[in-house]
């Protein structure tokens, strides 16, 4: 029974059981008792033939992150719908922004996502070591975001640009803010994916917590590569 | 299904090497990173252009989509992935973009 | 049932039905007002029976929680109840307590009601669903203590699963959410938003985790579908449940004067907050046609499947219908709210607490299910009850696209009253589904009582190898 | 279409996700509380706008009006109603003062409450406070 150890924290919290749970009266077959469920702590996981490709990661992050991309998919269409409602206070606004900080912010994050790249082809060839310093790397690049959007943020607000200035910062801030706050959780899972990169958890063969990080990663850089354009660049 | 361990039925590993694709090489991450990096320039060059005119908006945004194809193709590692996920991952951007192109044609126009 | 101490949920579950049938008996008298508007006036005005009904509403689901709770964690932990005799004794306080506060509302004037339970001292009352005087609100507190600490000691002593600690955060939110009805500011902007936490905060966040754990303890026990999948899909469930929920919470702060930023937040996530129904609807089909067994309670079967559709036509539909702020902005605080209340209430949190007395209430009773004849009488006692409920929302619905085209949209809007006596025609028809609904729950009530050969050996051979 | 989804992820998307959220949701509040000042006139709430929120609750007014949208549907919103009677405490104090006591045959009726002058002062008051609330100018017309 292959043992899939993806990321997982202390299991005190609810050892999975994997019988077959009928707790009804009678038993089934001839298994000797229903009733004494075997706390295994392995974690099984089903996976049916891989004949038409396998999807990297695991399928409760993709619906993680397909429900991320959703929200944020309302959330540029509304604000691209409100450009077109107020394009004086936008066009203002958007004038008012910083293009080099973008455009670095957007250089960094495509690099964080290069190195996170980077790691999960080299511990797919046992280079756990390699792979962590990358993530460290990807953490970095990260780091670097973090600081060039905080710089912006503090700008515009010494400016006396606040969330409730006009239609424009409002949506400014909430898309970008809200952008901000997914980074840090994909440092988040990143930096805890690095650790069990760092103590061999993860093998050639089981991959798939770290290919889970990656992706969540690769989907925050991919938002970006849609906010860049639409906040910076067009107008 | 008599057998005493009653776990799943079928069990095998879950992601044996020769199951799933490979990830890209160091070689070609670097290249589409560095190629990446230029689009974005670019794009950003676009920013500087006085007055905004449609194709300069459907030139930025195919750059976007371009640069997004690479990284769910080549970073997520998503071309051995089920056709049903590679299309959703795929025209994910495109289809945002057209929205944010049709904004853009109403108000121009 | 495996565990003696299981049988105390049979007092919760007579009381939970006991309760909704009142609920509906007070509905129909408001139904009745609607339409001939002096109706029992003075005697029960509008305000007092609707107190009756949405009270009544929350304290029989309430019941129906704890009954589920106390049939479902001792056999998840598998082990026997805390203390069975602290259980019995909160069920009689929180039942007297209950019963005392619908007489007070009843019996005398609100004012009056205010003024002898000394609401003065810490005033509380006078909010909608949390009319109940402050000394009910404290023994509430206590019941729910009680009922936290004996459940609590039972999970802890025994075995831990998914379901059970699901079960768990639920119940503890509950409680948690239920202390912000005693803050009470003066501002009414405050009052408001944390007025919400106590609502939404319960119906779109916690009561989900709780209506998920027994959905999935249900589909566990007649399908006998691997716990391990169930588990997976639960989790998934209430964690979309609460990523769209907890900021969904925006879209009650669209006009009572919080800021703009919340009309974006709030219609954008609860947009979303249709998506775990709809999981959970694929949920309880795929565990269904998935079965490994052929469990002879068929009603329970029907229930969990009737909840995952009602639940995401009910919360999940009619609740994107008028989510959106620029639709909200017309809708709010007309006949459409009132069509989203009815479906939703009735589609998650009724029809899950009627799923697990269908399934628990033949187990206490000493039989694996019912007897042909008695499921089919509660089958159709549930068709009866869930398309009068589809009819009652429907005719609200038309009633509140009327409303809101007369009285909101229109360039010269007409007054409340002559808007309300022009869609006097859907109130009839909502009126008349509305005696449909007590003939159904008439009829599903007698199916408890109907005569027939019970199931009492369970055929749990595995249907597939 | 082969996957692996385990319940270990599936549990740290739970926690991990809704602790995110949750703490989005008690930034975003806190921000609020902090923006309120301005948008609800919190200076206005003199001693009677207190009572007559006092008086509001007291008698369950909130039984069949809505106000700002929420509560009953059986008689008009009030949010507004300092408008809707232009704009003049003594005609709101003047309909609640004139309602019958075994109300109007065969129509709604608003009970008799039998207040006090000052009460009845107290509840215009409120009313007036609620209506200058900043919020987002709704309800869409006069009517309410």
């Amino acid at each position: 029974m292959n043992q899939t150890l993806s990321s997982s924290t202390p299991t005190s919290l609810s050892p999975e059981s994997t019988r077959l749970d009928t707790e009804a009266q009678s038993s089934i077959g001839n298994s000797m008792d229903t009733e004494t469920d075997s706390i295994t702590a392995s974690e099984t996981s089903v996976s049916k033939g891989s004949r038409s490709g396998r999807l990297p990661g695991d399928l409760a992050m993709w619906i993680f992150i397909l429900a991320e991309l959703t929200a944020f998919a309302l959330l540029f269409s509304i604000y691209a719908v409100n450009r077109a409602l107020y394009p004086d206070i936008f066009a203002e606004g958007q004038a008012g922004l910083d293009i080099t900080s973008g455009l670095a912010n957007t250089l960094a994050l495509l690099s964080s996502s290069y190195f996170v790249a980077r790691a999960v082809t080299s511990v797919e060839h046992g280079n756990n070591r390699k792979g962590f310093y990358e993530l460290l790397a990807a953490i970095g690049m990260g780091a670097v975001y973090l600081v060039i959007k905080i710089l912006e943020y503090k700008h515009s607000i010494e400016l006396g640009y606040d969330i409730t200035t006009n239609v424009f910062y409002q949506y400014y801030y909430l898309l970008t803010a809200f952008h901000f706050l997914h980074v840090i959780l994909g440092m988040i899972i990143l930096a805890f994916v690095a650790i069990k990169t760092r103590k061999k958890a993860y093998t050639p063969d089981s991959i798939m917590g770290l290919e889970s990080g990656a992706c969540y990663w690769h989907m925050v850089d991919l938002l970006w590569l849609i906010l860049f354009p639409l906040v910076y660049v067009l107008h | 299904m008599d057998n005493s361990n009653l776990n799943h039925a079928e069990i095998e590993p879950a992601n044996s090497r020769s199951a799933k694709t490979l990830m890209p090489s160091y070689k070609v991450s670097t290249i589409l990173w560095l190629l990446m990096l230029a689009l974005t320039c670019a794009s950003a060059y676009f920013a500087e252009q006085p007055s905004l005119t449609m194709n300069l908006v459907m030139a930025v945004l195919l750059i976007t989509a371009i640069k997004a194809a690479m990284i769910v193709d080549y970073f997520m590692n998503l071309r051995g992935a089920p056709r049903f996920w590679r299309i959703l991952l795929m025209t994910y951007v495109p289809a945002v973009s057209l929205v944010i192109t049709a904004t853009f044609a109403i108000d121009l126009s | 049932m495996k565990f003696q101490s299981q049988a105390v949920a049979m007092p919760y579950f007579i009381a939970a039905i006991g309760l909704f049938l009142g609920q509906i008996l007070f509905g129909l008298i408001m139904g009745l007002q609607y339409v001939m508007g002096d109706f029992l006036f003075p005697e029960i005005p509008f305000n007092v029976a609707r107190m009756v009904h949405t009270n009544l509403l929350i304290v029989w689901v309430l019941f129906g929680f704890m009954g589920s709770a106390y049939y479902l964690i001792p056999e998840e932990s598998q082990t026997e109840l805390f203390s069975p005799k602290l259980a019995l004794a909160l069920f009689w306080i929180f039942l007297v307590a209950g019963a005392l506060t619908i007489v007070g509302y009843l019996a005398v004037p609100y004012a009056t009601l205010a003024e002898i339970t000394g609401n003065d001292l810490l005033p509380t009352m006078g909010r909608e669903f949390l009319e109940q005087p402050t000394i009910t609100k404290i023994g509430i507190v206590i019941v729910a203590l009680g009922f936290l600490f004996n459940l609590g000691m039972t999970v802890l002593k025994g075995r831990k699963t998914v379901i059970s600690m699901v079960l768990m955060i639920g119940l503890v939110g509950l409680a948690v959410m239920f202390l912000f009805s005693f803050y009470n500011p003066h501002n009414l902007v405050l009052d408001k938003m944390f007025w919400w936490y106590t609502v939404h905060l319960w119906v779109e966040g916690v009561w989900e985790l709780i209506l998920g754990a027994i959905l999935a303890f249900v589909l566990i026990k007649i399908t006998g579908v691997d716990r391990e999948v169930i588990e997976k899909w639960l989790y998934m469930i209430i964690a979309m449940a609460l990523i769209t929920g907890i900021l969904g919470t925006g879209h009650h702060y669209f006009w009572i004067g919080t800021p703009d930023y919340w009309q974006l937040l709030g219609s954008v996530f609860s947009a979303l907050e249709p998506i775990p129904f709809f999981m959970m609807t694929l949920f309880a089909f795929n565990m269904i046609n998935k079965r490994r067994r052929e469990h002879p309670n068929k009603a329970a079967a029907l229930w969990a499947m009737g909840t995952g559709v009602m639940a995401f036509l009910g919360a999940g539909v009619w609740g994107f219908l008028h989510t959106l702020s620029p639709v909200n902005y017309y809708t709010h605080g007309t006949q459409i709210t009132a069509a989203h209340g009815h479906m939703a209430f009735y589609g998650a949190y009724a029809m899950i607490v009627m799923t697990m007395i269908s399934y628990a209430m033949p187990n206490i009773r000493g039989r694996i299910a019912n007897s042909r004849q008695a499921q089919v009488i509660e089958m159709w006692g549930f068709w009866l009850m869930t398309v009068s409920m589809v009819f009652i929302t429907l005719f609200l619905t038309g009633a509140g696209i009327l409303q809101v085209w007369l009285q909101r949209f229109s360039d010269n809007p007409q007054g409340f009253m002559a808007v309300q006596s022009q869609i006097e025609v859907f109130y009839w028809m909502r009126e008349l589904s509305g005696v449909i609904f007590l003939i159904g729950l008439a009829v599903y009530i007698y199916s408890f009582f109907a005569k027939g050969d019970e199931v009492t050996v369970d055929n749990a051979a595995t249907a597939s190898a | 279409m082969s996957e692996t989804f385990t319940k270990t992820m599936a549990r740290n998307i739970f926690y991990g996700g809704s602790l995110f959220f949750i703490l989005v949701f008690l930034g975003l509040s806190f921000h609020t509380t902090r923006v309120l000042p301005e948008r609800d006139h919190r200076e206005n709430i003199n001693e009677d706008v207190i009572l007559g929120k006092k008086l509001w609750e007291d008698n369950n007014c909130i039984g069949c009006h809505t106000l700002m949208g929420e509560g009953a549907y059986f008689a008009p919103e009030l949010a507004n109603v300092y408008d809707r009677f232009g704009k003049n405490k003594e005609a709101i104090k003047a309909f609640i003062k004139s309602r019958p006591a075994n109300g109007i045959p065969g129509r709604r009726s608003m009970p008799q409450f039998n207040f006090s002058e000052e009460e009845l002062e107290a509840l215009a008051e409120f009313l007036k406070w609620t209506s200058e609330i900043d919020d987002g100018n709704w309800p869409p017309n006069i009517q309410g």
